[in-house]
């Protein structure tokens, strides 16, 4: 069905949503236009296409999209279809070319999108007063594109706001991941996970800040990790990363109560801060050492114990500052979601602890480990129970109220508080009937 | 310096393996590995090594005792209903052998279907093992599985392959 | 599109219906509501869950719905869906449990449906006076469930009307079947079989009365197996069960002319009764014997000389008294339905009873045997020749009018009348276009 | 959406069209209505039904049809749908039957169409004036169906125009076709190669007189071909058919600007003429022979010496006459398509004519050989590249107003030209707007 | 009291049974059976018998013979167009012999590829052989094909596995 | 007059040869056939001859040479992303040898997962090897797939089975 701004309104309560913003694939296609199309989606990050000519493809709200280095100081983001017929330019996922040709009738084209030949030649075109460097013939731009400490975010509204005003408070999530290099340089190694998921968008970025489902969720991994760690490192004895890693899944409520969660504009948000289940991990002498060197140890001590557990930078991007790795959220369809998994190595630090990140991503975010699959499950489980019709509501009413303003200009809570969804909710009723989605809507 | 082992030996030997996983019988399977043998499922092609790069699983003897031991745990969510498979272990080579070191690396192909809740899916690729023989018994010291789509979107897979 | 009263009502006339309600998307989710959101839709058997704790779970109209025992009066059907996110409670399709605790943050429920606990705790929820005890923190009930003589319906409608008033003449067909057994006691035993099929649900429900197909669409297995059985069995002796079983759906145009057609309010019909093709199967002493110690030779003979063919009440349970064996029909997409057999043994009975009901639906009713994939295929057929726009009409016009009052208050007529049909039709309409449609609507 | 007249007027410019003209659900399914609803659409070739009581079934605008021939006159086209209840009367693909019968309930038509048994009796439908002769009771025919020169075509409006006048000067290649047997006769043989293509219906009929694509698509197939052939078949040597055929894709631009394309009424076309890529194949002088024999050299000349690339009968039938093999799209959805190539043998002409067919179409229509993967490619990428909202138009516009009448009545122009495209275009529209499009759809 | 069959016999006289069938040699394939031979493919895991509970198929000789004849009657209109079957067997191993009975229990694993009407389906399983074997003949007593989703929602399934 | 091949000699042979497609080592392959040795997919079952018949794949070494050239093209288009395989071979049986001239006919089945741009697929058939053996070297005369849906309705393909 069409739905109406009243219809979208009544959707949303102080407290609550409408089930069918998961299940209504009209709602979907919506938020398409409303809510990717306007709002800063991550693309890539800078270390990705280091020397002029590399490419790297992906998908903007579902559109094909082409990340091309220009030079040292240009990265161009174009839409990744060819200005003759309209084939897919580039059909790889990464690679370095001088000039980008399309295979159906070889148009090429320079790293700037510009035009550089027409097979046929562009005298077919003089009756229409146009040339190969009429603007039709280049590869058309993103409407915005911006990076912030070599992330790179894109908009498709050009009237979208300047990106670090609308990062707000996240910002320093990302501060603190380049911080953690003793170069203040972040680099993306590894490969990366793509992991599908039969499930709505939302159901992970609501997941990502909820304090209550670890301990329960992850029971049968970070329990029998706590046991069989126990078992074999005894006290006094250090266990491995594995263990380290796993067992905090399983701390208890009071536990996550404390990390806490930060909820901002936009719908912006972290979990954790002072401590999290990163916080115990056994130090990395010449990691701490190579730092202070850099910092000092004061400083070096400020951004270690920045211990943040999820930041989401609401709709597409997540960050664990104390591992470094992020998430990216693909929506494909209503019930269909792809999350990507991405290393970042810390320039200057000792390959350890790349190793450690590397193992984390494994552990967690890898489809074939024994975490990820129970977060899985319950986003299926949801996106099927939610087909009854006995109950409208989905309540994100816990601790309603008790929020309390912080420092950084947003609101804080304790971790079981639903806050983060509320707040995700109402940026989300925002970009749907918004007047920015009106002309979001005209964009397409 | 001792002879090689027969490829019907090989054969039968990765079969036993296979049936092992495909019937659950968890303790016997983990009988089959090394101390500290890895299980690698790398999760992009010609993926050098472990450690500076994600893999689908990377395990060693304490992963796989967790892995294991989750397989038994009551609120394994994703376990209920239980995921089932079937191997077919075909293509069995034998690359190479170390008549001193009794190290064997053999090459196979395989192809699994996993059964969960009403849907069956399709996994195959190259396995490498390689095994430590002895008259006294033949353990597993690394098995490699190479997915034909081990860099593609995939969604939850929780059998071993 | 949208049908109103006016379209729908033209697509059904007094012999005839309009090809699209078979292949029109919009009509089967109409369907679901109007249809299959008011009407008594057949759950489970009693003795599925006979101990508390016990649980059942399947869908209605698509559904997820949980059936637990609570005690030894005391059964609920619940929609199958937490009330914190809405995750589906139970996955597992049968089980016991003592609490009932769902996957994602643990909460958990009793066999009554109210909230055991909250994970995190209710004071999260006090702002909003909320506590455990309250409503929308526990299981949302189905509207009506209902059950006749173990056999559990539910409807999604709380106006629906008394189960057996709505059962009329019907609840005779599941009266024999009860009836059957020494101690009038069913247990549903020996598994369930799922077939699948890629054709729309109406086409199941019309075949099972359909009395003209049997002798031409099962013609290369039943006049196979009767070639096969007067070899091996000639005169005199006595064929296996397999044949007797198989044969007679190879009987002329006249036997099933005979059997006849009985039409009832609702939807609801039954074929046969004098005889049908279950009616010469060999006696089985010591169950004849059994039955007549408890009911005497005189009403032995009236139980089992009831032989009905197929019972429908529309729009999802079909039995066959005569061998035991109910037929669920579970409609998943406009062209796509799947059929489950389950099998009931009468309890007191010797074993060689359920062994031929067993048999039975092995040879009827599972997808690798010889008769359900002929049925299949004419379905396949009708769904795939109703796309040409040739014709728009499918007739149901064999003797009109020719249809008598029975003394059960419903009409009779000649096997291949298509008087059943017509009479599903005029209730699929009453359905579609009716009052209670429309708040069939708002209760969604 | 539902397209208004206007909407669908705004998505074709002179030299322009829409993008959601290849990606838009709704714009295939009024496609199927107003375009494959209205237009002559191929069927079959009289060779492949010679005999009385040979069937063959094929879609039309995705309905199931059934081609039979009665006698010598007359051959009949039915929708593929029983007069009961609506199953496909015929699921084999092709057969030869004196009577038709229907699986499910064993009714039987004549070649005729006309009913000649109803199960359980015709008196049935004696209360409703009706017997077995009754309109109704026969196989519903598909309104018009013509044949040109053996090439059997139909339409579903019976207000088609008649079949030669639509065909304008494209009759002139099957012409061609047809004469290039010394005894003017073809027959179908060799099978059939069933392409399926993840792409919008209209790339193909694009893609056939695009003159631009095959030097750059089908480079690493063609260019290879030559260089291989060159290392192995010397100057003077004669290279074997495998390099003839695909050695010549990758003429250059000069050759395939002047084998020109021309274009005509309804959306017809053909490119080449004069010459094509199949111009230098090497002659076969047992062939030249016999057509000398039959025609005399001047007209053997004339006949060969027409070579004509591809011919498009729009939308569905494609053919290549110097080579004699048709290619049939067959849409399926609006990103899904099957192409069909059958070859056809010329009666008379020695089997080396007819092996040089079948090894064309092994190497070029095969979805497993080294060609036509390229095409499907490109249409693959095309249909994913147009997912991007940057730009809304897709420019036909080479070469706009340079084209010349051409003494067929048509335009012509250098091959370069999108003249072909503009012309599909411009009958697209008046099929999707036009009067015509009205009544068609009052057809369905 | 008799030698066991080697495994490269067995292997090749279930190759043999699968090429039977992937090639409609129907004769063939019912006289590798013995006398009221079992072909059983229960409908749930672990199926304790087939007689108290519903299977997918469980014939003897009689409900063999019947299908077979089925396979040539002109109007089984769901074998029309015919299914067509490609079956891959592995991983067989000889689980038990009996020197004195001759009787031996083979386990193996398969991959049969159905293709009907442009549609292609994967099914997989274990499969248990029970043979008698002689040195004249050879015949199967029991072959008991557990699938993979044996207790899955199926649509029709028309060839042998 | 030599004697035939082993069971095992010949399977190995066959793996050997999957594996080179399934690595890509276009030019050991190819090294596997004869002089103009025959490599036929046909299009429909049964199928006579591919001169008179339209075939998926019919090739003899010149369009082999120019389709494994393609391969290292770069404008090959439909090559980019690559496809990737894995191929089952099991099944195998020597249908017939002849001593003398040292050609066998060896049957097998076979499954291949083909892999390319995040799609999986499933193809499989059977397999039938003309081969000439000799002590020196074997060689492959001829290669026919039988596809289990060789005239189904089908999308690219690319690598071969
Ligand atoms: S579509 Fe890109 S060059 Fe033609
Ligand atoms: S969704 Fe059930 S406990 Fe949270
Ligand atoms: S549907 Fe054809 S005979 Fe009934
Ligand atoms: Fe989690
Ligand atoms: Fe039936
Ligand atoms: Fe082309």
């Amino acid at each position: 069905m069409a739905y109406n701004k009243q219809d979208l309104t009544e959707m949303v309560s102080e407290s609550a949503v409408d089930r069918r913003v998961y299940i209504d694939p009209d709602i979907f296609e919506l938020e398409m236009k409303r809510i990717w199309g306007r709002a800063w989606i991550y693309v890539a990050h800078e270390s990705q296409i280091p020397r002029p000519g590399d490419f790297f493809t992906t998908v903007l709200a579902r559109q094909p999209v082409l990340l091309v280095r220009q030079d040292e100081e240009h990265v161009n983001l174009f839409f990744n279809r060819c200005a003759h017929k309209g084939a897919k330019v580039v059909e790889l996922e990464s690679g370095r070319a001088s000039l980008i040709r399309c295979g159906y009738h070889g148009w090429t084209y320079r790293t700037d999108g510009s035009c550089h030949s027409i097979t046929g030649g562009e005298q077919a075109y003089a009756s229409q007063g146009l040339t190969k460097s009429s603007p039709c013939m280049s590869l058309g731009r993103v409407p915005r594109v911006d990076s912030y400490r070599g992330f790179i975010f894109a908009s498709l509204a050009s009237d979208a706001p300047q990106l670090r005003a609308w990062l707000g408070p996240t910002a320093t999530s990302i501060d603190n991941m380049v911080d953690r290099s003793p170069e203040g340089k972040l680099e993306v190694t590894g490969g990366v996970l793509r992991y599908h998921h039969d499930s709505n968008w939302k159901f992970f970025i609501e997941n990502l800040n909820d304090m209550m489902h670890a301990m329960i969720a992850h029971q049968s991994s970070a329990q029998t990790a706590r046991v069989i760690g126990k078992r074999l490192f005894p006290e006094g004895t250090t266990a491995p990363p594995e263990i380290q890693i796993l067992a905090p899944f399983a701390e208890d409520k009071d536990f996550f109560e404390k990390m806490g969660v930060h909820a901002f504009d936009n719908g912006h948000s972290y979990s954790g801060g002072k401590t999290s289940i990163h916080a115990s991990y056994s130090g990395i002498a010449e990691y701490d050492a190579a730092m202070e060197k850099v910092y000092g140890k004061k400083r070096t001590n400020e951004i270690l114990s920045l211990n943040r557990h999820n930041t989401i930078v609401y709709p597409s991007f997540t960050c664990k500052g104390a591992i470094q790795t992020i998430r990216v959220v693909k929506p494909v369809a209503v019930n269909e979601t792809v999350i990507e998994s991405w290393t970042l190595k810390l320039v200057g630090a000792p390959d350890e602890m790349l190793h450690r990140s590397i193992l984390y991503c494994n552990l967690i975010n890898s489809s074939a480990n024994i975490v990820g699959p129970d977060d899985y499950e319950a986003y299926h489980r949801i996106q099927h129970g939610l087909r009854t019709e006995g109950r409208r509501w989905i309540a994100n009413s816990r601790y309603v109220g008790a929020e309390t303003p912080n420092d950084e200009g947003g609101y804080s809570a304790t971790g079981s508080s639903d806050m983060v969804f509320r707040n995700q909710y109402r940026t989300w009723l925002n970009y749907m009937t918004g007047e920015q989605a009106a002309r979001g809507e005209r964009a397409s | 310096m001792r002879a090689g082992p027969t490829l019907q030996a090989l054969e039968q030997y990765l079969y036993r393996e296979a049936r092992y996983i495909d019937e659950k019988r968890w303790d016997e399977w983990a009988a089959l590995f090394a101390d500290e043998a890895e299980y690698w499922v790398p999760a992009s092609r010609g993926q050098p090594d472990p450690k500076n790069h994600v893999s689908l699983i990377y395990e060693r003897s304490l992963l796989r005792d967790i892995r294991l031991q989750r397989y038994r745990h009551p609120n394994a969510m994703s376990l209920q209903p239980q995921p089932y498979s079937v191997h077919l272990i075909s293509n069995v080579m034998l690359d190479s052998f170390d008549g001193d070191s009794g190290v064997c690396v053999v090459n196979s192909r395989f192809i699994m279907l996993e059964y969960r809740r009403d849907e069956q899916r399709t996994f195959g690729g190259a396995v490498t093992h390689t095994l430590e023989i002895s008259d006294k018994d033949w353990r597993i010291r690394v098995k490699k599985v190479e997915l034909v789509n081990c860099d593609s979107t995939l969604g939850n897979i929780q059998i071993y392959f």
